[in-house]
């Protein structure tokens, strides 16, 4: 597989979560990750992916979620990004503890990826995740 | 590592419909068999499920988690709860065989916090013992 | 499932083609479509797809595809586009006839969806193939 | 429909790996299971196994789709060259025992050119018979 980026763009509803790890599974299983490291980028991509759909946008207004990734040989790039409400950035240092109830998702995606970053949209608008895993299975 | 069918589970790809089974191995405990997917989309049912498991009486519940073939947050956050409104009498144990989702549990720590089993005989055979379910 | 359209845009290369048909396995599972007409959705996203890889843009130069789903409650709309070479339109009435070597991907794509429109992108440029399939199954 | 493993047919989500496995049952008679896809991707490779299994000496070919969990246009021109250029005192058979596979089939009209079994013993026994193979 090489370097171009392939894209989805679904509405930012719970019942679509599916669609974008289909698209990860589906697009690293000729790279060199292991299950474990696919498992890691269904996480990594469902947890961005929720959360553009719980907190990016108002009630009822909805919008879309975009999701790219870009495979090279020993690694995947995913970004997942809403023209939603944004995030206030930086992120708090030490970041909040996680709870029963909530701020597990950030801290999850930390645990799984080699790399994260997270922007402001262009203009200020919405929230930009970036990530990127190696492969690190011998295969 | 192929099922029968020859499919392969290294990229699981969800083919399982979400659902959910109850059973009542002993009066006072439930086992809920989660089938598919558990994230946002889902994570209600199983939340439902298992408030219905305690309101009809279960002390102790068991969350087989053999067919799940996903687990994000949203699930870790509905297991981390109902443990914690467990009576502390109970018990609260989750089965999880497969290693992609032993994962979940262990990147995000809980795999201290929850006893996992690695089947649903060890789930059962390591909670306090009612009596058992004869009807 | 709502009305709003799933995008996804990939580079024009055969390696791919698994992606629209995970896609449309993903968001078809829970309309009412049986399992043979799911079949029929993955073979007309794979040859309208693949239409596009074979013939759109020249060796070498590359380009991407792009399909567009619109489920709603008793049908799915596909979309699939691409910015290449385009066809002559309209087409050959009657058709010429499928041969080993080729010409089977349009009519087989005729016999599984309920309703093929082809176009020329805006500008003249590329290929747009729009295609309805409703679910027919009492589920 | 549903596997050992609890996963649905419906919707098969192409989890299984393309590969291809000969086998020889008889000298004459080359066996061709295909697994996973065949599409743009992947029907080179099911050609040149054809055209090596010819090379090799089989002059009956039956191409087992049991495990195959796609077929697109470019999957049956393979099949409709290799069965056109076959020895004519040889024979072509195609094991195709899932409706969603024979569907294509049936809506290209193939199924009138192709002998279709529902398993790979059926397609050898309506074979022209050759001496078994003992190596
Ligand atoms: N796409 C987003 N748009 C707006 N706010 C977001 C987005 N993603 C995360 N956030 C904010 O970051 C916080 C922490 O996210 P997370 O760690 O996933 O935990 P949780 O979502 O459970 O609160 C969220 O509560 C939310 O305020
Ligand atoms: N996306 C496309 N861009 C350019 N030409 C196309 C495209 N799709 C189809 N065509 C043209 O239409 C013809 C018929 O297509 P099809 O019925 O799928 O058979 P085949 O692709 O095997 O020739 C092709 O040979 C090609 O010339």
């Amino acid at each position: 597989m090489g370097d171009a980026a392939i894209r989805l763009c679904f509405p930012a509803r719970a019942e679509y979560l599916v669609l974008p790890r289909l698209l990860v599974a589906g697009v690293v299983r000729k790279l060199g990750f292991s299950p474990q490291e696919v498992a890691d980028l269904e996480l990594a991509v469902t947890e961005a992916c929720a959360n553009a759909v719980r907190h990016a946008y108002a009630d009822g207004v909805g919008g879309d979620v975009e999701v790219s990734l870009r495979p090279s040989a020993d690694r995947l790039e995913l970004v997942v990004s809403d023209a939603g409400a944004g995030m206030t950035l930086p992120l708090p240092d030490p970041p909040p503890a996680p709870s029963p109830d909530g701020g597990m998702g950030l801290p999850l995606i930390r645990a799984v990826v080699d790399d994260l970053a997270i922007g402001n949209g262009s203009g200020g608008c919405g929230t930009i995740v970036r990530m990127t895993k190696r492969s690190h299975a011998d295969v | 590592m192929r099922d029968s069918a020859g499919r392969d589970h290294a990229g699981a790809l969800h083919e399982t419909e979400f659902r959910l089974e109850e059973d009542r191995p002993r009066d006072d405990t439930a086992v809920v068999a989660v089938f598919g997917d558990v994230d946002l989309h889902s994570a209600e049912a199983l939340d439902e499920s298992l408030v219905a498991a305690v309101a009809g009486g279960a002390t102790s519940l068991v969350v087989d988690l053999s067919s799940a073939t996903f687990v994000d947050s949203q699930g870790l956050g509905v297991l981390l709860r109902h443990r914690r409104r467990l009576d502390p009498r109970g018990g609260f144990r989750l089965v999880v065989p497969r290693a992609e989702i032993r994962r979940v549990f262990e990147v995000s720590s809980l795999d201290q916090i929850f006893p996992i089993d690695a089947s649903r005989e060890d789930a059962l055979a390591s909670l306090p013992q009612g009596p058992p379910n004869d009807g």
